[in-house]
């Protein structure tokens, strides 16, 4: 295939059209055009799975890059050149973003249309996905942090609508705006991070960035307040993404999310956008480096994993469980960067967007299935379900996938990924060389989350399928589940995705029980830190031309399992990666066991747990109190009572006093002195009365308001005038 | 003969009638003054030569605008209504009280001086000479106003009208008041 | 072609005159006359804009023909790329606020004849090259104004329109000294007005004596300048008219007020303080930055805490002006681009939620988000309206800079240029935006969420009419989101030579 | 004796006279009769003037305008006191406050 924009541009182009489409026409359509945008993003999956296959089977390179600009805006004049570039940046990493994206999104989208069906609003419904998409396949194809955060705040502002989609509850709309003010933290904190970039390259293209850091532009700049301008951006940019990935402390915002329908809480709160603020820490991976920002992320990302995995183990909201998970699995990944797993934390992102796709989709078939015929409703809240299992098998049988893979259970992905995750964290906090004392945390609070997680995954599982019906009235209404194309088969298929064998070819994913060798290490291979010395000699490439990149030969990437490390260091990170294995194994399976007992078998009594640690279990129920800081506190009592002074201040005293009042100040001049005059007239003239008998008529004739005695002035003031110029 | 006393006539009507103007206590009695001052000075056009000037004063404005006055005055409630102010033994006209009055006065006399002073400067700094004779100024008058003075003429034919038609307007009674 | 310019200043005038002839009664063909002369102007600056030459900086259409000859007045007009997009600005709004304007009924003639004055004033405005000319037609615009909102307006018209009078008054008198003294100090000559001939900074070394103090000239008179235009802005102690205006404007005054008058304020930075006193500038370019990012959050606090749709949206000008303000400071290329583009962009979405509050208006007479004694004014009117809201919606996320809408790339623009030389202002700035969001959003949500309360539910929906003037804003504050070269295009090159100025001080 | 200045001094009397009633009387209808002879006043100086220092016509072409505008001023003028009336229900000058403040 030939790079260039025009090729890849339908990626983009079609779920855009599909858009337009359905928001100017999508009502007299029929079926409302939701086969518009199942169509336009089925194109686009076809489409990144050629580049996918380009990328991933043709150059097999890791250091393989399609860069491709137009100019957006040029402001260039005499002697000051300026402008903006739009374009595509394609390597292997945006290869698998696509991929992943498109694919996940087609499923969603065909769910969708068993989902919503009978929606009133069920073709926004559908517009909506489609401006998503074209969200986020346009932030995954961008070339520069300009076009990034473009898109980032569409896939913003779609977020805002799907969350406040039913849009007549009160709480919708308190979301919906949560949601977009927090992320919009991150966001303005992003946008600095781009101002802070362009004052030093010129540019916010991702290769002239790497450029850049590999010839040390950055260092000795300095930002604001004496900080180093790499560390500023870094930070900032870390901001962004700590906001759309909804880590501490800006993690309030993804439960309230799940106001949303569940299909867009599976696309947009679970499996993409919000792992879009990943993706750009991954890109941006060189410049946290330059600012030595990983310990700091790597303590964000444990923190995050850890206490969303505690909040998870209480909440008896299907979704409310799924959010928690997905909170803390981001905060896996954020780990993962912070202690230089880029790879790993690269694969869980995808990972974790299947089988989290496929689990927000189960339940949302669940909650589809159980109506309450006396609120007219659907039933979300666990404690009303159980025994699901044989109701609705398939259901059950995709997200008992998801849950072993989210568990970290041998054979399957989610074990892949996370357990490389946890086991470079080992190494970097623990076992390594350069570990300090103060990083010894973050692997702790990986394994502890860990264990929580298979857990609360487990508990439910347990609640929802197994067991006694406790709710029997709505178990009966139940119906039966049938295979059906748009409601089984996503499901099915995104659990066939959970198996660990697509994405390692060894059990561990460091090659270390090998299943089917090195040449299916196709992940590890690929997937590579961006190198910026690759960088040092980059020039702009222009608009249209063939890729010149073409001819130059790529050495085809293979499997390496020391990672270019010296043979004792490979060593020690295997030790590390062996301990971590087992540990992960251990903590899964005794997470599943303490389920099982609790839930199952009912020999562990959870009451107990919790008033043991009834204060915990506070903190847990408020969320550990972050809304209450940030909304009652910080909004409620600060910013709105600040504003309220402020508006009283701008129209009650200044308004008031300091302008009106130049009026007044008037006013009272002439009081000042009419009374001073008539004080020294009354004081130092001895026919007082007379005297102000006369100013009060003097005063009174000026004052009259009367056009006769202008008049008379008039023509006193004339003559006057004439008798002295004239004689 | 005839010339002196024509001045001296109507000098005395125009000075004695506008002082009647000035202390008469009815706007009625105002504006026969006011028609007996206009005639006396369309009598000292005449006697300055001006025959047409005299017949237009005595045409448009004792035949037109007083008549137009007293309309006005009988429209508006008639004498005698207005005459609050004038009571006790000084002759205060009405619808004034003794401070306008004397304001009045008091800025007339003012300007009478400035421009007795003006006057005086004025006719020393002319050459006076008289015109001998009298001839008829109509067909001199007629053809200046169609040749040298014509855009003044037509301005004032627009005025005039505009004028009546934005009369017309102002008086017109309406309901909505 | 020389006459284009001409036509479209005087178009206006013609349909002054139309309007006052129509009959007494003939409401209708009021307004229509009206939306035809407003439409032929706006088809008039589009064909301006088709015969435009994008790469020249120099003034294009100039017209120069003496006025008043003993002072060296000249009828002098010309459009370059800073004052173009505001006069295509200036007459698709008017266009629209005529048809906005249909369900006017109180005095009708009066109120499109002053309607179409305006209109001649603010072109008078953008177009003038004579200092005197654009005085004469910076005071003009003064009086439609103050009956437009003294007799067309809120229940408070008339407390609004002497406030708004005053306040612009005393920042034009202050003008006023200054293009006294500038005619003094060039000596009377017959350039003393140009305001062509004016730039460049002349006046490096002149000094004035007041009250035996010696100033500087040029640093002197351009604060006379800054608080004459800074009024108009408005800039941060001289804003409050603004609001009392607003409020108490009739919809379609609001939306020339925001949309087009506040722009002829940083207009006068651009074609009249900065060419003429380019070293006062840079200097206090520092000032005008604090200024700017004061208006920007202050003007978001106070719209935050208001309870009233249309002074919310009032502060919200103030704190987007503030932007405008930032660019301006930057002295960049990229900053005053943005800044331009912003005066442009904040015309068209500011407009539209005026727009969007007036028809709102007219069907709840009453703009209340929270009544005083604590009642929601409004509610649920997403489930009421829904084109309505989907309007509302592209209309507000424009304003708070939504990327793929107008506002974005504006402020981006001018982030971009004053970054590098205003670090610290540029990091508190871009809180503004945060803010921004937050007050809109909170507004929506309180309005526009929920049930429907019990008297929003006999809102009908927006009407054919309605929607055919929304339309165009709607679109040019998509297209100029995701395109904004057609604009950038025509200021590019003036914008770049004023950059070229200041760069040399 | 019947030279210039004695025709300008019935000039100035009537004018002289005319601002006295203007500013004495509180009539509408007494303020336009005071400009009535005002107008004459300075009408009879320009004639004046014409006969005895210019000695041509153009003297005696001001008064004629001078009486046009007079005439369209009272037409005018009484209107205005009409309409006033109708809505005050009195000719009192001082009566007209309603654009005071």
């Amino acid at each position: 295939m030939d790079y260039t924009i025009g090729t890849v541009a339908p990626i983009l182009l079609f779920p855009l059209a599909a858009f337009v489409i359905n928001a100017f026409i999508g009502r007299k359509l029929p079926r409302q055009g939701d086969w518009v945008s199942i169509i336009g993003i089925l194109l686009s999956f076809g489409w990144s799975a050629r580049i996918f296959n380009d990328f991933v089977f043709g150059h097999y390179s890791s250091d393989y890059y399609v860069h491709k600009v137009f100019t957006w805006i040029d402001l260039s004049y005499g002697d000051f050149p300026f402008q903006i570039d739009l374009g595509i940046y394609i390597d292997n990493m945006t290869a698998m973003m696509l991929l992943m994206v498109s694919g996940v999104a087609a499923l969603i989208h065909i769910f969708s249309s068993f989902y919503m069906k009978g929606d009133p609003r069920y073709g926004r419904f559908f517009t909506y996905l489609s401006l998503f998409t074209t969200g986020m396949l346009g932030l995954v194809l961008s070339e520069n942090l300009l076009s990034v955060f473009i898109f980032w705040e569409l896939m913003g502002f779609c977020s805002y609508s799907l969350i406040g989609f039913y849009y007549e509850k009160e709480e919708a709309g308190n979301a919906s705006m949560k949601a977009f003010m927090t992320t919009r933290v991150g966001d303005v904190c992003f946008l600095l991070a781009i101002l802070g970039i362009w004052s030093v390259v010129g540019s916010v293209s991702f290769v002239d960035i790497y450029n850049h850091l590999a010839s040390g532009a950055f260092e000795g700049q300095v930002a604001i307040l004496g900080i180093p301008l790499a560390s500023f951006c870094a930070f900032m940019i870390f901001a962004g993404t700590i906001g759309k990935s909804a880590q501490f402390p800006l993690q309030v915002w993804l439960p309230d999310a799940m106001m949303g329908p569940t299909p867009c809480s599976a696309l947009i709160h679970a499996a993409t956008m919000v792992a879009a603020g990943v993706y750009l820490s991954l890109r941006m991976y060189p410049l946290m480096e330059a600012g030595h920002l990983t310990t700091f992320i790597a303590y964000i990302g444990a923190i995050t994993a850890f206490g969303a995995a505690t909040i998870a183990l209480i909440q008896t909201d299907i979704k409310a469980v799924l959010a928690y998970s997905t909170i803390s699995q981001l905060g896996y990944m954020v780990l993962g960067i912070g202690v230089g797993s880029y790879n790993a934390a690269f694969m869980h992102l995808i990972t974790h967007a299947v089988f989290k796709a496929c689990l927000f989709l189960s339940a949302g078939s669940v909650i589809h299935s159980l109506h309450d015929h006396h609120t007219h409703g659907h039933v979300q809240e666990m404690p009303r379900m159980g025994g699901l299992r044989k109701k609705m098998p398939y259901t059950f049988l995709a997200m008992a996938c998801c849950t072993l893979a989210i568990s970290g259970v041998p054979f399957f992905s989610g074990f892949v990924s996370k357990d490389r995750i946890l086991g470079d964290a080992l190494y970097w906090g623990i076992t390594g060389h350069h570990a300090h004392w103060y990083q010894a945390i973050p692997p702790i609070l990986g394994f502890a989350a860990a264990f929580l997680t298979a857990f609360y995954m487990c508990r439910m599982m347990f609640l929802t399928f197994f067991g006694e019906p406790r709710d029997k009235e709505l178990y009966e209404h139940c119906h039966k589940e049938k295979l059906s194309l748009n409601r089984n088969i996503p499901l099915l298929l995104l659990a066939v995705f959970t198996l660990g064998v697509w994405y390692s070819g060894s059990l561990t994913g460091q090659g270390k029980v090998k299943v089917a060798g090195d040449r299916y290490e196709w992940f590890s291979t690929l997937i590579e830190k961006p190198n910026t010395s690759n960088f040092r000699e980059y020039t702009k490439e222009p608009f249209g031309l063939k890729d010149t990149r073409g001819t130059v030969h790529f050495e085809k990437s293979h499997y390496d399992p020391s990672h270019g490390l010296s043979e004792e260091e490979a060593h020690h990170v295997h030790t590390a990666h062996n301990i971590g294995a087992g540990l992960s194994i251990l903590v899964a399976f005794l997470g599943i066991f303490i389920a099982f007992l609790m839930y199952i078998r009912k020999s562990m009594d959870p009451g107990f747990w919790v008033r043991t640690f009834h204060r915990w279990n506070k903190a847990l129920k408020e969320k550990y109190y972050f809304d209450h800081l940030y909304i009652d506190v910080l909004i409620q009592k600060v910013l709105l009572t600040v504003n309220r002074l402020l508006a009283a201040f701008d129209m009650g005293v200044y308004d008031r006093f300091a302008i009106d009042g130049m009026a007044s100040v008037n006013r009272w001049l002439y009081k000042a002195a009419n009374f001073f005059d008539n004080f020294i007239v009354d004081n130092s003239v001895d026919l007082t009365g007379v005297s102000v008998k006369f100013l009060n008529v003097a005063s009174r004739t000026v004052q009259s308001g009367k056009v006769q005695f202008y008049f008379m002035v008039l023509i006193l003031a004339v003559s006057f005038y004439i008798l002295k110029i004239s004689f | 003969m005839f010339h002196k006393v024509l001045i001296i006539l109507s000098s005395a009507l125009t000075v004695a009638s506008a002082i009647g103007v000035l202390v008469t206590k009815d706007i009625v009695r105002a504006c026969i003054f006011l028609f007996f001052s206009l005639f006396g000075v369309a009598g000292i056009y005449a006697s300055l030569g001006a025959d047409f000037v005299a017949v237009t004063q005595i045409m448009v404005y004792v035949g037109g605008v007083v008549i137009l006055m007293l309309f006005a005055v009988m429209l508006t409630g008639g004498p005698g209504k207005e005459s609050a102010g004038s009571k006790g033994y000084l002759l205060i006209p009405m619808m004034g009280n003794k401070i306008t009055f004397g304001f009045g006065i008091f800025s007339g006399l003012v300007l009478l001086l400035t421009m007795a002073k003006i006057t005086k400067s004025v006719i020393a700094s002319v050459t006076i000479s008289e015109v001998e004779g009298f001839a008829s100024t109509v067909e001199r008058i007629g053809s200046l106003l169609v040749s040298e003075h014509v855009l003044a003429f037509e301005i004032s034919s627009i005025l005039l009208l505009g004028a009546l038609v934005g009369a017309a307007m102002i008086a017109r009674p309406r309901k909505n008041v | 072609m020389e006459n284009l310019l001409s036509c479209i200043l005087w178009l206006p005038v013609v349909g002054i005159v139309a309007v006052l002839c129509t009959p007494k009664g003939k409401d209708n063909a009021v307004r229509w006359i009206s939306l035809a002369v407003t439409t032929i102007t706006f088809v008039l600056t589009l064909v301006l804009y088709c015969n435009f030459d994008t790469s020249m900086s120099e003034m294009q259409f100039a017209i120069k023909v003496p006025w008043i000859k003993a002072f060296h007045i000249f009828y002098s007009l010309g459009v370059d790329g800073i004052s173009l997009p505001m006069i295509i600005l200036t007459s698709l709004l008017f266009a629209i606020c005529i048809m906005s304007s249909w369900t006017i009924t109180k005095s009708v003639k009066g109120y499109f004849a002053l309607l179409l004055m305006l209109e001649s004033s603010v072109f008078g405005v953008f177009m003038s090259l004579d200092f005197f000319l654009f005085y004469v037609y910076w005071e003009i615009m003064l009086l439609p104004m103050f009956f437009l909102i003294a007799v067309w307006g809120g229940e408070n018209r008339e407390y609004a329109a002497i406030k708004f009078f005053l306040y612009t008054f005393f920042g034009s008198i202050l003008m006023l000294v200054g293009m006294v003294a500038l005619y003094y100090v060039t000596g009377q000559s017959s350039s003393s007005f140009d305001i062509l001939a004016l730039q460049g900074g002349n006046f490096t070394n002149e000094m004035v004596s007041i009250f035996g103090y010696d100033f500087h000239f040029n640093k002197l008179f351009f604060w006379f300048m800054f608080i004459g235009f800074a009024i108009k802005v408005p800039v941060f102690p001289f804003h409050t008219w603004l609001p009392h205006a607003h409020v108490q404007a009739p919809t379609a005054v609001s939306v020339i007020l925001a949309g087009v008058l506040l722009k002829m304020g940083t207009y006068g930075f651009l074609r009249i303080s900065f060419p003429i006193f380019p070293e006062a500038s840079v200097h206090y370019s520092t000032a005008i930055a604090v200024l700017g990012v004061v208006n920007v959050i202050y003007g978001a606090m106070c719209a935050m805490a208001q309870t009233d749709v249309k002074k919310l949206i009032a502060y919200s000008s103030v704190s987007h002006m503030g932007f405008v303000m930032l660019g301006l400071a930057a002295m960049t290329v990229q900053g005053m681009n943005g800044a331009v583009l912003q005066m442009f962009n904040h015309g068209t979405s500011t407009a539209m939620m005026f727009l969007l509050v007036g028809i709102l208006y007219e069907r709840s007479h009453h703009r209340w988000i929270i009544r005083p004694d604590g009642t929601k004014g409004f509610g649920g009117l997403f489930t009421q309206l829904p084109n309505y809201s989907i309007i509302f919606i592209i209309g507000m996320f424009a304003s708070l800079g939504l990327p793929g809408l107008s506002g974005f790339i504006s402020e981006a623009l001018i982030f971009l240029g004053i970054y590098e030389r205003f670090t610290t202002i540029t990091v508190i700035a871009v809180f503004g935006l945060l803010l921004g969001a937050a007050y809109l959003l909170w507004m929506f949500k309180r309005m526009f969420f929920g049930e429907v309360i019990e008297e929003c539910k006999s809102y009908t929906d927006v009407n054919a009419r309605e929607i055919f003037y929304m339309l165009p804003l709607c679109i040019a504050v998509v297209v100029f989101g995701v395109y904004p070269t057609p604009i950038l295009d025509i200021m590019r090159a003036s914008v770049g030579e004023l950059v070229t100025l200041l760069s040399r001080f | 004796m019947f030279g210039l200045a004695w025709y300008l001094g019935i000039g100035f009397v009537l004018f002289c006279t005319g601002i006295t009633v203007m500013i004495a009387r509180k009539s509408i209808v007494a303020i336009l009769i005071g400009i009535e002879l005002i107008l004459n006043g300075a009408a009879i100086n320009f004639v004046a003037y014409s006969k005895f220092v210019t000695q041509d016509l153009d003297g005696h072409i001001f008064p004629l305008f001078i009486i046009i505008v007079a005439a369209a001023e009272a037409a005018v003028g009484l209107a205005i006191v009409i309409r006033f009336y109708q809505i005050r229900e009195t000719i009192h000058i001082d009566e007209a406050t309603q654009l005071q403040s």
